[in-house]
C-alpha cells in the first residue's frame, strides 16, 4: 500500500488547494474580458493545483485522518474539515481529473463574444472545482451543505454559460431546480441524523446512534437527495439535458467528478454517519442502481446526439456504482465484512474508472465539436482520418467503457460480478433469489454498453464523413492532445495494474468494513479477491499474452506470405454508386434496441409513404417517466395555484371580511 | 508454473489453432452428408486459407489502420480464448490470469473490433452487419456469462480449470441447473458462430446475413485471418461446451499419461459435437432477423433460470 | 347622587352608542350616516365628560374636549364638505338586506358581551359593563365597513370604529394616558384628511367613489 | 443620552427641510445626508449598547435593548442605502415625467418621516406610542404608495389604507386591553404602558385578558406583517409604489411590525403558561409560507412576485419565532436581517431593470446580463440568495430553521419542503428568463446606483460564511428575550 509521508496534515493541503482554486477564480475577475489571462496563467495554474491535490490525497490515503476547524461558519458551528481515507480517495479522483480537464481547457476555451465572458467562466470553473473539494472534506452538516449548493450554483452558471439558446436555459433551470430539491432533502436527512441534539458536526452524528426508524428515514432522504445529483432513476431527468448543454470540459467534470461527490455523500452518510446499515437498504439501493443502469444504457443506445449519449451512459455507470454500493450495504447488513470490502472496492474502483474514461470521452467530443461544430451523430463520420489523435484516444476510452479486457472498465466489472457470485452465502432466501437476476442485469448492462460504444465510435470516427465540410476538420491542439493522452493512458494503467489500485483502496475498505482484499491473497501480478482458487485475474499477463499472440500472427503472416496491398474503391457487393448516406444513421443503429426494449420508450414518429418523392423519416424515443411522474406533479401545482389565487380577487370588502372572519374565529378559538 | 503445465498450455494452443479449421471442415462435411450432397474434402478450409493467404489484399480507399489491424486482433483474441479453455489438461499456467468472466470479455473484445472494422469502410452492408452482430452480441454475451455463472456457482469458482475439475473429477452428480444451462448454451453458440437458425454462413443474402456482411470488404490474408478466427471461435465454443457438459477425460494436473489420453478423447468429443451441430442446423430453418432477439432472449432467460434452479435446488 | 346615578347614566349612554351603531349599520343614505356619526361623537363626548366628572381625572376632560372638537364638529364638517364637493350627498347605498344584517349584528353583540363578561368582572372601574358595548360597536362598525361598497360610508365606518375604541378606553380604563390619547386623536385627524384627499383623487380618476371600480389589482 | 435623540431628530428635521426644498436638484443629496446622519446616530447607539447593555432613556420613554438596537441599526442602514439608490432612480422617474415637483417634495419629506416613525416604533418603550407611530407609518407610506397618482397606485393605496387602518384599529383595542390588564397591577397612568415595567410584572398579568388582547394585536399588527389571510394589501402596495418605497416597505416596515408583535408575544407568554401565542404564530407563519409560495408562480409583475416572496419569508420568520427556543429564535432574527438586506437589494435591481425595459411585466424584461451585466448579475445573485442558496446568509437561517423543524415539529417539515420547492421553481424560472436570453432593454438617462445592491449582497454573503461575534451575541441575547 502506498505510503508517502506528507510534511503537513492532509486536510490542510486539501483546504489550501481549494483556497488556491478560489483565488485563481477571483484573479480572473481582475480582467473578466481577457482571454489571454485565463489561457496563459489561470487554467495552467489550476491544473497544477489539481495535480498537487492529487498528490496530497494519495499521500494521505494511508495516513490517519486529519481534521481542522476553520474560523468561519455559524457561531456555534464553525466549519469543520476532516480528511479521512474516503475523502482522500475521492480527492485523488478529483485532483487527477481536474488537472487533465484544466490542461484541456487551456486549448479548448475560445473567444466567444456572445456567451459569458471568459473571466466569469474561469471564476465559475474554479469555484466549481473548489466547492467539490470542500464537499469532500466537509465534516459538519452546514459546511457540507454550503459547499454542496455552491457546487450546484457554480455548475449551473457553467451549464448556462451560453444562455442564448432556449433549450440550454431550460436544461439549466431543470438542473438547478432538481439540485435544490435534492439539497433540501439532504438537509432534512442531516436534521434527522442530529436527532434533536442540535449538534450538526459529523463527529457528533457519528457518535450518537439514531433509532432504526430515524436511521431509515435518514437513509431514504439521503438516497433521494444524493440520488438526484447522481442521476439515478427516476430522478435523472436533468442529467441528459444539462450535460450536453454545458461546455465539454464542464460536462467532463460534472460527469466524472460531480456525480461521484453524490456517491461520496451517500457512502459518508450511510457507512460513516449512520454506521449500521440495515440489509434491506442494500436491497433498495441494488434495485434502484440496476434499474438506472439498464435504463441508462438502453436510452444511450437510441440517442442521436453524442453528448446526450454519453450522458445516458453516465446514468448507466452511476447505476452500476449504486448497485455495487447496495451490495456493500447488503453484506454489511448481514455482517459479512470481507465480502462488503470486496463490493466496496469494486464500487470505488468503478468510480475511479468512470471518472477517467467518461471525462476522456467528453473531452474527445469537445474536440470533435470544435473541429466540426457538430453534435448530432447524423452529420459526423470518418473522423479517424482527419483527427487521428482524438480518434485513437477515444477508441481506448470506448473500449474501456464497454468493459473490455484488459482495460480498466473490465476490472471493476469483474470485481463487481465476483461480489455478486458470492451472494448465495447470504442468510436470506429472497435475497438469494434476487442475486441471479441482479447479476444478469449487470451482465446485460455491460453487454449493452458495448453496443452503445460501437455505435458511438463507429458513427463518429469510422465510415465516410456524412457532411462535406467534415473534410476541413482539424485534429486537436497540443494542449487538448496531451490531456487526452494522459487520460487514455490512465485508463490503460488502471486496467493493467489492478493490484496497485486495490492496494490503494485498502485503507478505505479497512475503515468502513474492517477488512481488506490483499489480505485474502493475490500478489502483485494477480488479483484474487477471495482466494486464488476461487477466482483470479492478471491483466498484465493477459494483455502480454494477447499482444504476443497478435504479434506472432502478424509476423508469421508477413514471414510466410507477403505484405502486398492494393487500394481500390470499396467493393460493397459490387454496388458502384456508394455514398455516405447509405451508412447506418445513429437512429438506424439504435433500431434493434428500440425493437427489443420497446416498452421502455415513448416512441412517436412517422415513416414516409412508399411513393413519397422526398421521403423523410422521423422518430423520437422519449422517456416515459417524464410523462408519468414529472408532468403530473407540475399540473398538480398548477391546480393548487389556481385554487389559491381565489384569495386575491381584488374586492376590498372581501379582504375586510377575511380579517373580520379571522378575528372572530380566533376569538371563538380562545373561548 | 510447472514445465508440464507450460507444455500442456502450448500444446493446447497449437492444437486449437491447427485443428480449428478441421472442425469447420468436419461440420460442413456432416451437413453435406445430411443434405445428401457430395461433401467437399475434410481439408477444404485449409486449402481456402492457403489460397486467401496467397492472394494480394485489395483495400478500400478509405480503410483506416483499424481496418487493417482488426483481423490480427480478432485472431489473437480467439487464440488466447482457445488457450484459456481447458481442453486437454487442467494444469494451465494461463488459468489464474483469466477466468470465465475474462473469457467472455475476450470474446466481447473480438466482437468489438470486428464490428468496428465492419463500420470502417462506411458501406451499407458493413454497418448493417455490425449492427446485427452487436444485437446478437448484447443478448448472447450475458447469456453465455450466466451459463458460466451457473457452473461457477456449482463449483464455487469462476476459474475454468476449477470448474472443469469439479465437474470432471468429483463423484458424478446430476445438476438439473446444468440441463437448462446446456440448452441455453447451445442456442447461444449457434447464434455466436453465425449458424442457422440465426445466421447462415453459406449465403450472402443481405436480408439474412450477419457475420458475412461485416467482413464483405475484406480480402486476401485479412479475410484468411478472419475465417481462421471464425473457425477458432467455433472451436472455442465447442470446447467450452465440452468442458462444461462433457468434461470427462480431461487430464488432472500434470500427469503426462492423462494428457496423452486426453487428446483422442477431445477429438472424439469434437467429432460428436460437430455432427450434432450439423444435425441441428439441418433440422432448423433460418429465422427472420428480428426473430433472433426472441431466440436469444429465450436463451438468456433459460440461463438465468439455470442460476435460479441452482440456488433453489442445489444449495 | 352623581356617584349613584353616574354609572347608570354612563351605561345608558353606552346603550345609546350601541343603538347608534346599529342605526349606522342599517342606514342607507350617506348624509344621515354622517349625522349619525356626529351623534355618536356627541354621545362619546358626554360619556367621557361624565366619567371625568365621576372619577375626577383631569386628562379625561382633555380627551372629552378633543372628542367634542374632533368627532362632533371637525370630522362631520369635513365629511359634509366632502360629500357636497363630490356631490354624492343624496347617494343611496344598496346593501345586503337589512334584516339579515341586523341578525348578524345581534350575533356579534352576543359574542362581544360573552367575551367581555369575564374581563368586566375584573375591572375596577364603576363603568365595567361598557367594555362589552364598546367591543360590540367596534365589531358592528367593522361589519358596516364590510357591507358598504361606496368609499365615503367605508370612511365613516372607519371613524366610527375609532369611536368605539375611544369608548372602550374611557369606559374600561378611564382613558389612556394623555400622550397616547393625543397621538391617537392626531392620527385619526390626519387619516381623515388623507382620506379626503384620496377621495378627490379617486373621484377625479374614475368620476365615481364607488369602490367597485377599485378591483383591478388581483390575481387572474 | 443624546444618541437616541439624534436618531429621532435627524429624520424629523429631514422631513421638515425636505418638505420645503424637496423638489430641488440637490434634494436627493440632502435626503442621503439626513439618512447618513440617522445612520451615524444609530451607530453611536449601537456602540453604546455594546458597552453598556440595555438602557432606558428620556424618563423611561425610550428603551434600547439588544432586540431593537440591531433592528434600529438595520433600519438606519437600509434606509441609507435606499436613499442612495433612490437618488438616480427618482431622477429618472422625474425625467420620464411620472413625478411632479410637488410629488418629489412629498416623496422626500415622507421618506424621512417614514424613517422617523419606524425608528420611533423601535425605540419607544411606551406601547401606546408604539401604536401611534405604527399608524403614522401607515399614513406616510400610504402617501408614498399613491405617489404616481395612477389608477393602480391609487387603488393600491386605498386598499392599503383601509385594510391596515382597520387592522391597526384592532391593535389599538388589543393595546387598550393590555393597559387594562396592567393597570390592575401597576396602577393607572403611564407606567402601565411602559414595556419595561410590563415585562417585569408579566407573570401577574391576567391570562384571559392577555390572550384576548393578543388575538386583537395579532390581527392588527399581523395585517401589517402581511400574514395570510391578512396579507391582501401587501402585493398591491409593493407593486404600485415607487421602487425605493417597495424596498423599504418589505425590507423594513414588515420587520418593524413583526417586532411590535414579538414585544407583545413576550408579555403574553409571560402571562400564560400554555404556549398560546407560540401556537398562533406558528400557524399563521406556516399558512403564510404555503399560500405565498403557491401565489408566486402565477405572477406576471416582477415587483408583485417579490412582494409575495416577502410574505413567504415573513411567514417563515414568524414560524421560527413561534417555535421559539434559542436556535429557532436566533434563526428568526438572522433571517430578519438577511431577508431585509437581500430583498431590498433585489428591489433595487428590479427597479432599474423595470426602468430599462420600460415595463414591470416580466415577459417584457429579457436578457439583462447582455444589456447591463451589473443589474443582471445583481438580480440573479439576489434571487439565488433569497431562495436560500448557499453561501448566502438566507441559507444559514433556513438551515437552522429546517433542521429544528425536523427535530421538533416533523409534521411541519413536508409543508415547508413543498413550499420552498414551489417558490424556488417559480422565482428562479422567471428570474432566469429575465436575466438570460436575448436582450430587450434600452439605455438609462442616469447611471444606475448599484453600489447598494452589491454592498447588501456582500453583507448577506458574509453572514452566510461568518457571523461576527458581537452580532451573534446580540442575536443570542435577543433570542433569550424572545424565548
Amino acid at each position: 500500500m502506498i505510503d508517502m509521508g506528507l510534511p503537513f496534515a492532509g486536510v490542510d493541503g486539501a483546504l489550501a488547494a481549494a483556497a488556491a482554486w478560489i483565488a485563481l477564480g477571483l484573479a480572473a475577475m481582475a480582467a473578466p474580458a481577457s482571454l489571454a489571462l485565463c489561457r496563459r496563467a489561470l487554467y495552467p495554474a489550476g491544473a497544477v493545483v489539481g495535480l498537487a491535490l492529487a498528490v496530497v490525497a494519495l499521500g494521505s490515503l494511508g495516513a490517519p485522518p486529519s481534521a481542522r476547524v476553520l474560523p468561519l461558519g455559524l457561531p456555534e458551528l464553525p466549519f469543520h474539515a476532516r480528511l479521512d481515507e474516503l475523502s482522500a480517495f475521492f480527492l485523488l479522483l478529483l485532483g487527477a481529473v481536474a488537472a487533465c480537464v484544466s490542461v484541456y481547457s487551456v486549448g479548448y476555451i475560445r473567444k466567444d463574444d456572445a456567451g459569458a465572458p471568459p473571466g466569469l467562466q474561469c471564476l465559475c470553473y474554479h469555484v466549481f472545482l473548489a466547492s467539490m473539494a470542500l464537499v469532500l472534506v466537509a465534516d459538519d452538516a452546514y459546511f457540507f451543505m454550503v459547499a454542496w449548493e455552491t457546487m450546484a450554483l457554480s455548475s449551473y452558471f457553467l451549464v448556462t454559460s451560453d444562455h442564448r439558446h432556449a433549450e440550454i436555459r431550460r436544461a439549466g433551470y431543470l438542473y438547478i431546480l432538481l439540485a435544490h430539491l435534492g439539497a433540501i432533502s439532504i438537509l432534512l436527512c442531516f436534521g434527522a441524523l442530529q436527532a434533536g441534539s442540535g449538534n450538526y458536526s459529523f463527529e457528533a452524528m457519528r457518535n450518537l446512534q439514531p433509532a432504526a426508524g430515524w436511521a431509515s428515514v435518514a437513509f431514504l432522504l439521503a438516497l433521494a437527495g444524493f440520488g438526484v445529483k447522481a442521476g439515478i432513476v427516476p430522478l435523472h431527468v436533468w442529467l441528459p439535458e444539462a450535460h450536453p448543454a454545458a461546455p465539454s470540459p464542464v460536462s467532463a467534470l460534472m460527469s466524472a467528478v460531480m456525480l461521484k461527490t453524490a456517491v461520496y455523500g451517500l457512502m459518508r452518510v450511510t457507512l460513516d454517519l449512520i454506521g449500521f446499515p440495515l440489509w434491506w437498504w442494500g436491497v433498495i439501493a441494488l434495485a434502484v442502481g440496476l434499474a438506472s443502469a439498464l435504463f441508462g444504457v438502453i436510452f444511450a443506445a437510441v440517442q442521436s446526439d453524442m453528448k446526450r449519449l454519453l450522458a445516458y451512459s453516465s446514468i448507466e455507470n452511476i447505476g452500476l456504482i449504486v448497485a455495487g454500493f447496495g451490495l456493500t450495504l447488503l453484506f454489511r447488513g448481514f455482517g459479512m465484512g470481507g465480502l462488503a470490502a470486496l463490493a466496496l472496492a469494486a464500487t470505488l474502483y468503478h468510480c475511479l474508472n468512470h471518472a477517467f474514461f467518461k471525462s476522456l470521452l467528453f473531452l474527445a467530443t469537445g474536440s470533435v465539436l470544435h473541429a466540426t461544430s457538430e453534435r448530432s451523430l447524423g452529420r459526423l463520420g470518418g473522423l479517424i482520418h482527419r483527427m487521428p489523435w482524438v480518434a485513437w484516444c477515444a477508441l481506448i476510452g470506448s473500449a474501456a467503457i464497454a468493459g473490455l479486457p484488459p482495460l480498466n472498465g473490465f476490472v471493476s466489472e469483474w470485481l463487481l460480478l465476483q461480489a455478486f457470485l458470492l451472494t448465495p452465502g447470504l442468510p436470506q432466501g429472497y435475497v438469494n433469489m434476487l442475486v441471479p437476476v441482479a447479476a444478469a442485469a449487470v451482465a446485460l448492462a455491460a453487454a449493452l454498453s458495448g453496443y452503445v460504444m460501437v455505435k458511438f465510435y463507429g458513427v463518429v470516427f469510422l465510415g465516410q464523413p456524412r457532411e462535406a465540410r467534415l473534410a476541413e476538420a482539424h485534429d486537436a491542439g497540443p494542449w487538448e492532445r496531451s490531456s487526452l493522452v494522459a487520460l487514455a493512458s490512465g485508463c490503460v494503467l488502471l486496467g493493467l495494474a489492478p493490484s496497485a489500485v486495490l492496494a490503494a483502496l485498502e485503507p478505505v475498505t479497512l475503515r468502513f468494513t474492517g477488512y481488506t482484499l490483499s489480505a485474502l491473497g493475490g500478489g502483485w501480478l494477480f488479483i484474487a479477491p477471495i482466494d486464488p482458487d476461487r477466482a483470479s485475474y492478471s491483466a498484465l499477463l493477459f494483455a502480454a499474452v494477447a499482444a504476443v499472440l497478435v504479434l506472432a500472427a502478424w509476423l508469421s503472416v508477413r514471414a510466410f506470405y507477403h505484405g502486398r496491398a492494393r487500394r481500390a474503391p470499396p467493393w460493397d457487393c459490387g454496388y458502384p454508386w456508394l455514398n455516405a448516406r447509405m451508412q447506418d444513421s445513429a437512429e438506424g443503429f439504435g433500431q434493434p434496441v428500440k425493437v427489443v426494449f420497446g416498452p421502455a420508450f415513448r416512441i412517436e414518429g412517422e415513416a414516409p409513404s412508399p411513393r413519397d418523392p422526398r421521403p423523410r423519416y422521423r422518430e423520437t424515443a422519449e422517456d416515459r417517466l417524464w410523462y408519468w411522474l414529472y408532468l403530473p406533479v407540475a399540473r398538480a401545482v398548477e391546480r393548487v395555484t389556481a385554487l389559491v389565487s381565489v384569495l386575491q380577487r381584488g374586492r376590498i370588502s372581501v379582504y375586510l371580511m377575511y380579517s373580520f372572519a379571522t378575528l372572530l374565529a380566533l376569538l371563538f378559538f380562545i373561548r | 508454473m510447472s514445465a508440464s503445465g507450460f507444455i500442456a498450455q502450448l500444446t493446447e494452443l497449437l492444437i486449437a489453432v491447427v485443428l480449428a479449421p478441421l472442425l469447420t471442415g468436419w461440420v460442413n462435411q456432416c451437413r453435406a452428408w445430411l443434405q445428401n450432397r457430395s461433401a467437399p474434402g475434410l481439408l477444404q478450409p485449409y486449402r481456402m486459407l492457403a489460397k486467401l493467404f496467397e492472394k494480394e489484399v485489395v483495400l478500400a480507399d478509405n480503410a483506416s489502420p483499424l481496418f487493417r489491424a482488426a483481423p490480427y486482433l480478432v485472431f489473437g483474441c480467439l487464440a488466447l480464448a482457445a488457450a484459456i479453455v481447458p481442453t486437454l489438461g487442467t494444469d494451465l499456467p494461463l488459468n489464474p490470469a483469466a477466468d470465465a468472466i475474462a473469457l467472455v470479455g475476450l470474446l466481447a473484445l473480438a466482437r468489438f473490433f470486428i464490428a468496428l472494422a465492419g463500420m470502417d469502410i462506411g458501406t451499407a452492408f458493413g454497418s448493417l452487419g455490425a449492427r446485427r452482430e452487436m444485437m446478437v452480441g448484447f443478448l448472447a454475451e450475458p447469456a453465455l456469462l450466466m451459463v458460466l455463472f451457473t457452473a461457477s456457482l456449482i463449483s464455487h469458482s469462476t476459474s475454468l480449470t476449477t470448474i472443469v475439475e469439479t465437474l470432471a473429477h468429483r463423484e458424478f452428480v446430476i445438476y438439473p441447473s446444468m440441463a437448462f444451462a446446456g440448452v441455453a448454451f447451445t442456442m447461444v453458440s449457434l447464434a455466436e458462430n453465425a449458424r442457422i437458425p440465426v445466421d447462415n454462413p453459406a449465403t450472402h443474402l443481405e436480408l439474412t446475413m450477419i457475420h458475412e456482411a461485416m467482413v464483405l470488404e475484406y480480402s486476401g490474408r485479412h479475410l484468411a485471418m478472419i475465417e481462421w478466427a471464425a473457425s477458432l471461435k467455433l472451436f472455442v465454443y465447442s470446447c467450452i461446451g465440452l468442458a462444461l457438459f462433457l468434461p470427462f477425460g480431461v487430464a488432472a494436473g500434470g500427469d503426462w499419461l492423462g494428457l496423452v489420453l486426453a487428446a483422442p478423447a477431445l477429438v472424439a468429443k469434437l467429432a460428436v459435437g460437430g455432427a450434432a451441430l450439423a444435425l441441428i442446423e439441418m433440422l432448423s430453418a433460418k429465422m427472420r432477423i428480428f426473430r433472433a432477439p426472441e431466440f436469444l432472449g429465450t436463451a438468456f432467460m433459460l440461463a438465468v433460470l439455470a442460476m435460479l434452479v441452482h440456488v433453489l435446488l442445489e444449495k | 347622587m352623581l356617584e349613584h346615578y353616574g354609572p347608570q347614566l354612563v351605561n345608558l349612554l353606552a346603550a345609546v352608542l350601541l343603538l347608534l351603531a346599529f342605526a349606522m349599520l342599517s342606514q342607507r343614505r350617506i348624509l344621515s350616516l354622517i349625522n349619525l356619526f356626529a351623534a355618536q361623537g356627541l354621545v362619546l363626548f358626554m360619556a367621557t365628560g361624565l366619567v371625568a366628572m365621576i372619577t375626577g381625572q383631569t386628562h379625561l376632560w382633555w380627551s372629552a374636549g378633543v372628542t367634542l372638537a374632533l368627532k362632533v364638529f371637525l370630522l362631520p364638517w369635513i365629511l359634509h364638505r366632502l360629500i357636497r364637493r363630490l356631490n354624492v350627498k343624496w347617494d343611496v347605498e344598496t346593501l345586503v338586506n337589512i334584516p339579515t344584517l341586523m341578525i348578524f349584528g345581534i350575533v356579534l353583540v352576543i359574542l362581544a358581551f360573552n367575551l367581555a363578561a369575564p374581563i368586566s368582572q375584573l375591572a375596577g372601574t364603576v363603568t365595567r359593563a361598557t367594555l362589552g358595548i364598546a367591543l360590540a360597536s367596534v365589531l358592528l362598525s367593522f361589519l358596516m365597513m364590510i357591507t358598504r361598497s361606496k368609499a365615503v360610508p367605508q370612511v365613516v365606518g372607519f371613524l366610527a370604529m375609532e369611536n368605539g375604541l375611544f369608548f372602550a378606553a374611557t369606559g374600561a380604563v378611564y382613558g389612556m394616558p394623555m400622550v397616547v390619547e393625543l397621538g391617537i386623536a392626531l392620527d385619526v385627524l390626519v387619516a381623515a384628511l388623507i382620506l379626503g384627499v384620496f377621495l378627490f383623487q379617486i373621484r377625479s380618476r374614475f368620476d365615481s367613489v364607488d369602490t367597485r371600480h377599485l378591483e383591478r389589482l388581483k390575481e387572474e | 443620552m443624546g444618541a437616541e435623540l439624534a436618531l429621532l431628530l435627524a429624520p424629523l428635521a429631514g422631513a421638515a427641510v425636505l418638505g420645503l426644498v424637496g423638489h430641488r436638484r440637490y434634494a436627493a443629496e440632502l435626503n442621503v445626508a439626513f439618512s447618513l446622519a440617522t445612520f451615524a446616530a444609530a451607530a453611536r447607539l449601537v456602540a453604546r449598547v455594546i458597552e453598556e447593555g440595555p438602557f432606558t432613556a428620556l424618563g423611561e420613554h425610550f428603551f434600547i435593548d439588544s432586540l431593537n438596537v440591531f433592528l434600529v441599526a438595520l433600519t438606519a442602514f437600509v434606509s441609507l442605502t435606499t436613499s442612495l439608490f433612490s437618488r438616480p432612480y427618482m431622477r429618472i422617474e422625474r425625467d420620464h415625467g411620472r413625478v411632479s415637483d410637488a410629488g418629489m417634495r412629498l416623496y422626500h419629506a415622507m421618506y424621512q418621516l417614514f424613517g422617523f416613525t419606524m425608528l420611533l416604533v423601535l425605540t419607544t418603550n411606551n406601547l401606546g406610542v408604539m401604536w401611534v407611530a405604527m399608524e403614522a407609518a401607515t399614513l406616510t407610506t400610504v402617501l408614498l404608495v399613491a405617489l404616481y397618482r395612477t389608477h393602480a397606485s391609487l387603488e393600491a393605496a386605498w386598499k392599503y389604507f383601509i385594510l391596515c387602518g382597520v387592522g391597526i384599529a384592532q391593535a389599538l383595542f388589543g393595546t387598550i386591553l393590555v393597559y387594562f390588564a396592567a393597570e390592575r397591577i401597576l396602577g393607572s397612568g403611564m407606567t402601565a404602558l411602559l414595556w419595561t415595567h410590563l415585562d417585569s410584572v408579566k407573570g401577574q398579568l391576567e391570562p384571559t385578558v392577555m390572550s384576548i388582547a393578543f388575538v386583537f394585536l395579532l390581527v392588527g399588527y399581523g395585517t401589517k406583517v402581511g400574514l395570510v389571510p391578512l396579507h391582501n394589501w401587501l402585493p398591491d402596495a409593493h407593486a404600485e409604489g415607487p421602487t425605493p418605497v417597495s424596498a423599504v416597505l418589505s425590507g423594513l416596515l414588515l420587520n418593524v411590525a413583526l417586532y411590535a408583535l414579538i414585544r407583545f408575544k413576550v408579555l403574553t407568554d409571560g402571562a400564560l403558561e400554555r404556549p398560546f401565542a407560540a401556537a398562533l404564530l406558528m400557524g399563521f407563519g406556516l399558512a403564510s409560507v404555503a399560500v405565498a409560495a403557491f401565489f408566486l408562480s402565477r405572477q406576471r409583475d416582477i415587483k408583485r412576485m417579490f412582494a409575495y416572496s416577502s410574505i413567504e419569508h415573513m411567514g417563515l420568520i414568524t414560524f421560527a419565532f413561534g417555535m421559539g427556543g434559542p436556535v429557532a429564535s436566533f434563526a428568526g432574527l438572522l433571517h430578519m436581517t438577511v431577508h431585509s438586506l437581500t430583498k431590498s437589494a433585489i428591489f433595487f435591481t428590479v427597479g432599474h431593470a423595470a426602468q430599462k425595459s420600460g415595463t414591470q411585466l416580466m415577459e417584457g424584461i429579457r436578457g439583462l446580463v447582455r444589456v447591463s451585466p451589473a443589474i443582471g448579475w445583481g438580480l440573479m445573485l439576489g434571487a439565488a440568495a433569497i431562495l436560500g442558496m448557499p453561501p448566502f446568509g438566507v441559507f444559514a437561517s433556513e438551515f437552522l430553521i429546517l433542521t429544528t423543524v425536523i427535530a421538533q415539529h416533523p409534521w411541519a417539515a413536508p409543508v415547508l419542503l413543498v413550499s420552498l420547492g414551489v417558490s424556488f421553481a417559480a422565482i428562479f424560472g422567471k428570474v432566469q428568463a429575465m436575466v438570460f436570453g436575448e436582450p430587450s432593454a434600452a439605455r438609462l438617462a442616469h447611471r444606475p446606483a448599484l453600489a447598494p445592491v452589491f454592498v447588501h449582497l456582500a453583507l448577506v454573503l458574509l453572514l452566510g460564511l461568518y457571523i461576527p461575534p458581537y452580532l451573534a451575541d446580540w442575536y443570542r441575547r435577543a433570542a433569550q428575550l424572545i424565548g
